[in-house]
């Protein structure tokens, strides 16, 4: 059993695996959105075919859940890496489409592929996702993306996001990053969608709409774009409030896109743009840093719940 | 053996010749200035030489090496460094991150090496934050590694940009208008943040408005005018140039 | 610098929770329409749906069936002497949210037993929650493979499509001879994809002829194309295994583009008066089945359709009845068992047999499955339902 | 095989002149102040809604529900830019490209909230307009005067654009500011008052498209403006955003590519098609078919 399994209610143990989850896959946008610019529409495609991906490991070939995982992110990765390649050089809006475009056709396509389900989609995926491994892989995604941050290569990728042409004529391979940064982001989502396929257990292709890849994006932009504890504390908001304003069922979507509106317009930056870890463990914030909880050592991997 | 030569050198922008069959020679170890009036293409051989446009005709070597068709990252790797006339740089970025960012072509960590954190990786990331620091330092920056870029002061932006540049150990450096939009005295230092550059033994190609700090600081200058080059030697001789002064100050002169 | 930014967080979670709380407190009054009792008074019972999302509609449906019920059960005392109340939760089709509600709804409600969710695929996601947690979970129209399979405590109110399907067939080609069909199926729908594998077999079986087989997407509204192929292929009869909305399009267009008579003919997924209302004199003599009979209806059938008509001023459509009739199936379930405990009334329940709801007279067979006897084949005459006949189902 | 090809291609231009006519409004937003505005879709939901409501509720003539829808949405098109788009003039465009879901979220969210999940239905054609006819083509296709009617309405609608564009002050107002913001400031044109024009005129054109739809198809409903909506945003950047011949064309080739789909027998492939063309094109011409190549300035 998991360290943290078991802890809590049933029901706040849901809610925080579906956090968890949400913050994955909001640090895997913000790595293409928020650092390095590239307005992504479709994530939700990458996180549905690592979700399908891993599923069918698990599924029709039984693989361990680590291997699962894996291939999810890797196959969701090398889509990351076919679709971004053309369209990587075209800038801003026409990408972004593009990016909406290919998650639009993703759908249209499991649709109508009657091995993976159809309309139908995959039931039956074994639960396996406990809160214990969603944390762990949260912490490592977490960690990964601040060492990312701090390295030559995320320097890079910001330099491409702040002067694309200034970036290349002091050495950087924009393209090249670009897709580098694009894959990551991607293979993070796979491994999101993967978590995703085994707590949800059953996958079709209209959960993975483009809804839900603005669900992802309004994260990564209420926290701040390019900052990750921004993202975190977006991806948390953002999947508490819905239920937290379960009560008022009827009203809460339309509270949801006044609150989108209201908190543009007097917070565009996000509630935490420019914030990163290093800035705030440089003003002495030890309890927000990554490895300082004591939940943080888990001792061994939880395997089913 | 010239450091950099550009052989009949021609850019067409649809009808508009922007540059039109330029040859220019640069020696290593010398300051040569482009000068010429507003429109005259200046800023256009920066960019065909830094890879950003390639040139419809003629051919750019540097060091024995065809920089036609190269990619301008490439070209910084090969040890030309620029700054820009509008000031390009990374805006949101620490001063000193601006800097690193220069480094890049000297550094080779992957992205798995930033996952990991390898000794090999923390190594160059120290030796990077060393050379930038070093670079700031020449260009008196260094108290101020810690600020945002958008933050700073014009004078100090330009600097900036220049010290980025130097942070890719360059051979040739192109500076774009390095002196416009600031005060004697900074102009004053900036000359003798330049004259130690080439004391440095690199190379200086610059671009520039200001006649007084292009004659005080030029080994050689070269004018360009509607694209064309119209005149290429030292400071006396150019300044005497007929074609040179009706250029400047209209064709009716002549 | 940091203090304000501090601040300024600090502020906008107060905002939030006091939004939160406001909205909570309107809606918790507005829920417990059954009356003020304490919670120890009250028979809790989730709703789990979908209100604001792709499938709002079957959802909102299927709500108003259930306080409908709720309403009627708590005028008559409520059930063992204890008021129904519905804890409502909206998961507007996103599945992970789903989970969490039916995770709420036994954590936190204390729920007795969850009714909904009307689609196959959000069941599946949530069954095995409540199956685990031993609490009832009825859907109220999730006719997919592999539902009631999950678990004991799965159960499903809804005409099984594998008893409707080949009856409404084989009526099409013996009686009224029709053998060259146009198959349509909604591909984005679980629902029609299901359906159209079971009249395709149903067709070839009984020596039937698909002309042509075209695909719409549910929530479109364009259908010329496809009924131009459609035409281009001079079937004798439109079979259309998906929803009323598109049904009641895809015939409007087929009679705008000159196909004089042709009929559709479908699944329960076309019984609704929103069929003939986009439809109207296009569907006149459209066929499908069903578990009920407005024409020949049973007293409850009868008052339930007016009870709608006069509390939501619509007509019934199957949801609300399935909605309806799955609170009324648990609470008489509760009853017999004299307990609102699931691990002791779900005895109960697996043994209902030949409950008279407005949607049919349901029996659970012994893998839960549900029958309902006999299916009515019912057709379009002046913008409603008519018997056209009945078939009795082997159990 | 030709006759059906032929009614397909009649099917492509009648979808393809709604898109388009909606397609224009995200075009001229966007070639003024570089958004995307996504709660457009929304807009002609709400025409089609105000359209329907003034036949069956106020009983008015479709002609004058038809300008009522068009004035509704033109003053509520102003108003959202006024909330929600103004104070994020100079912020990120990405800031005001999330306001922008936020009001479709809130919108269509309202419109559930009033109307319902379940459709509503226009009243039939022979009411409000004329008895549906079919007319003979050549090659045994044929066209309904349903169709001509949306097709012309759709068409006039677009050349009177096209004309107040080119000729009036307003227009070329339009025009100066979309091509250069600033200057066009610094010449005293009161911008933010062309971009309530640009508001205006673009909603009125989607509320025009709502009505239009409402009454070709018979069915309106809450979430309508969303599939929509993307359809044609895809028709602006095909036809090269920003470019009004461009989201014409753009709406038209998105329709005809559509149904050719349909006709080829991959119906249940025709999102995937549509954008997938969409993709194509940009990939061979990355800033659409009539879109202008914009040398990059160092």
């Amino acid at each position: 059993m998991g360290l943290l399994d078991g802890l809590l209610p049933a029901y706040y143990e849901s809610i925080l695996i579906t956090v968890g989850i949400y913050i994955i896959l909001a640090l895997g946008l913000n790595l293409i959105t928020g650092v390095t610019g590239q307005l992504n529409l479709g994530h939700a495609a990458y996180m549905c075919i690592g979700a399908y991906t891993s599923a069918i490991m698990s599924m029709h070939y039984g693989m361990p859940f680590i291997v699962a995982i894996l291939a999810g992110g890797l196959l969701a990765a090398a889509f990351g890496v076919v679709i971004g390649y053309p369209t990587l050089r075209l800038t801003g809006d026409y990408l972004a489409i593009c990016t909406l475009g290919f998650g639009e056709i993703l759908k249209s396509v499991l649709y109508n592929v009657p091995a993976v389900g159809g309309a139908m989609g995959l039931a039956g995926i074994p639960p396996k996702t406990t809160l214990t491994i969603v944390f762990i892989v949260m912490i490592i995604v977490i960690i990964s993306m601040v060492r990312v941050e701090s390295s030559r290569f995320g320097r890079a990728l910001v330099a491409i996001r702040e002067d694309e042409i200034a970036a290349e004529c002091n050495g950087i391979n924009a393209t090249k990053y670009k897709l580098q940064m694009f894959s990551l982001g991607c293979f993070i989502a796979g491994i999101g969608g993967a978590l995703w396929a085994h707590k949800i257990m059953v996958l079709q292709p209209r959960d993975f709409g483009f809804l839900k890849s603005i669900e992802i994006l309004n994260m990564v932009v209420l926290g701040g774009l390019g900052s990750i504890p921004g993202t975190i504390l977006g991806a948390t908001v953002l999947t508490s409030i819905p239920e937290i304003l379960r009560f008022s069922s009827e009203y809460r979507m339309l509270l949801y896109g006044a609150l989108l509106v209201a908190m543009m317009i007097f917070r565009p930056h996000g509630l935490m743009g420019g914030v990163s870890f290093n800035s705030i463990a440089k003003r002495g914030m030890r309890w927000l840093k990554p490895g300082d909880k004591p939940d943080d050592k888990p001792g061994q991997k939880g395997m089913g719940g | 053996m010239p450091l950099l030569e550009l052989n009949e050198v021609t850019i067409r922008f649809g009808g508009l010749i922007a540059v039109d069959s330029v040859d220019l020679v640069i020696e290593k170890g010398e300051i040569l200035s482009l000068i010429g009036p507003n429109g005259a293409g200046k800023s256009t051989v920066f960019n065909l030489v830094t890879g950003i446009y390639p040139p419809t005709a003629g051919t750019i070597t540097y060091k024995e090496q065809r920089l036609n068709g190269k990619k301008s990252y490439h070209i910084n790797r090969l040890g030309i460094a620029r700054t820009f006339q509008n000031i390009r740089l990374f805006p949101e970025l620490p001063v000193l991150d601006n800097v690193k960012v220069g480094r890049h072509c000297r550094s080779k960590a992957s992205v798995f090496g930033a996952l990991l954190r390898t000794p090999a990786v923390k190594a160059e990331e120290k030796a990077i934050e060393q050379k930038a620091l070093e670079c700031l330092e020449l260009m008196g920056l260094d108290h101020k590694k810690d600020e945002a870029a958008k933050n700073l002061p014009y004078g100090e932006q330009r600097r900036l940009e220049i010290a980025r540049a130097m942070a890719s150990d360059p051979e040739l450096l192109l500076l774009d208008e390095p002196a416009a939009g600031m005060n004697s005295t900074e102009k004053k230092v900036l000359v003798e943040k330049i004259t130690s550059i080439r004391d440095m033994g690199l190379t200086v190609f610059l671009v520039e408005h200001d006649m007084k700090f292009v004659m005080g600081i030029s080994d050689r200058v070269a004018v360009l005018d509607y694209g064309r080059k119209i005149a290429d030697g030292s400071p006396t001789e150019v300044q005497k140039n007929p074609d040179v002064i009706a250029a400047y100050l209209g064709k009716e002169v002549v | 610098m940091f203090k304000t930014k501090n601040l300024f967080l600090l502020v906008t979670f107060i905002l939030i929770a006091a939004l939160v709380a406001g909205c909570g407190g309107g809606q918790t009054a507005d829920k417990e329409e059954g009356g003020g009792a304490a919670d120890a008074d009250v028979v809790k019972i989730g709703f789990l749906g979908d209100l604001t999302g792709d499938t709002a509609v079957y959802g909102q449906n299927t709500l108003d069936g259930m306080k409908m019920a709720a309403d009627e059960l708590n005028a008559a005392g409520g059930v063992l002497g204890k008021q129904v109340e519905i804890v409502v939760a909206d998961h507007r089709y996103d599945k992970a949210e789903a989970a969490n509600i039916v995770q709420k709804f036994i954590n936190q409600d204390k729920v007795s037993a969850i009714v909904g969710d009307p689609t196959t695929g959000v069941t599946k996601a949530t069954a095995p929650i409540s199956n685990g947690a031993e609490v009832v979970q009825m859907s109220a129209g999730a006719t997919g493979l592999g539902v009631v399979e999950i678990g004991p405590y799965v159960f499903r109110n809804t005409l099984l499509d594998t008893v409707g399907g080949p009856a409404t067939i084989d009526y099409m080609i013996n009686e009224l001879g029709f053998t060259k069909v146009a198959l349509i199926t909604a591909v984005n729908s679980d629902f029609s994809v299901g359906l159209s594998k079971i009249f395709k077999d149903a067709i070839t079986e009984m020596g039937g002829e698909i002309v042509i087989e075209e695909s719409l997407q549910e929530g479109d509204t364009d259908f010329s194309g496809q009924i131009s192929n459609i035409k281009n292929k001079s079937p004798e009869v439109i079979v259309y295994s998906g929803y009323y909305t598109e049904g009641g399009l895809l015939m409007k267009e087929a009679r705008k583009q000159g196909m004089a008579d042709i009929i559709m003919i479908g699944g329960d997924g076309l019984q609704a008066p929103t069929f003939w209302e986009l439809g109207g004199d296009a569907v006149e003599g459209s066929i499908s089945y069903c578990g009920f009979s407005p024409e020949q209806p049973t007293e409850e059938t009868a008052k339930f359709i007016a009870d709608m008509q006069a509390k939501f001023n619509k007509e019934a459509d199957l949801f609300n009845a399935q909605g309806y009739d799955a609170l009324k199936i648990i609470c008489a379930a509760m009853e017999t068992a004299g307990s609102a405990d699931p691990k002791v009334f779900v005895e109960a329940l697996a043994k209902t047999k030949e409950y008279p709801g407005v949607s049919g007279v349901t029996t659970f067979l012994e893998n839960q499955e549900p029958v309902k006897s006999p299916v009515y084949l019912l057709q379009v005459k002046d913008q409603q339902w008519t018997l056209l006949k009945k078939v009795p189902v082997e159990m | 095989m030709l006759s059906n090809l032929l009614v397909q291609l009649i099917n492509g231009i009648a979808l393809g002149s709604t898109y388009a006519l909606i397609a224009l409004g995200y075009t001229m937003v966007y070639g003024i102040i570089l958004l995307i505005n996504f709660a457009h879709g929304e807009i002609f939901m709400a025409g089609a809604f105000v359209g329907l409501m003034l036949v069956t509720v106020f009983k008015v003539h479709i002609i004058f529900a038809f300008l009522g829808a068009m004035l509704f949405c033109m003053i509520m098109g102003v108003i959202i830019e006024k909330i929600a788009y103004k104070p994020l003039r100079r912020s990120t465009r990405l800031a005001a490209l999330i306001s922008a879901i936020g009001v479709s979220i809130f919108l269509s969210n309202l419109a559930n909230l009033v109307f319902g999940a379940k459709p509503t239905t226009f009243p039939p054609t022979e009411e409000i307009l004329f008895k549906i006819q079919t007319y003979e083509l050549i090659a045994g296709a044929q066209i309904t005067n349903l169709q001509i009617l949306t097709i012309v309405t759709s068409a006039v609608l677009m050349v009177c654009l096209q004309y107040f564009i080119k000729k009036s002050r307003i227009g070329k107002a339009m025009r100066a500011t979309s091509q250069d913001y600033d200057t066009a400031a610094l010449m005293g044109v009161n911008v933010n008052r062309i971009i309530s024009y640009t508001f205006a005129i673009g909603s009125s054109l989607a509320a025009a498209g709502g009505v239009l739809v409402g009454i070709y198809f018979g069915v309106v409903k809450y979430n309508m403006g969303f599939m929509v909506g993307l359809k044609a945003f895809t028709a602006a950047v095909l036809g090269g955003i920003g470019s009004i011949p461009g989201a014409m064309f753009g709406g038209l080739l998105l329709g005809i590519g559509e149904m050719l789909a349909v006709a080829l027998g991959l119906s249940s492939y025709r999102d995937a098609i549509a954008f997938g063309i969409l993709i194509l094109v940009l990939l061979i011409k990355p800033t659409g078919l009539f879109g202008t190549q914009i040398q990059k300035k160092v």
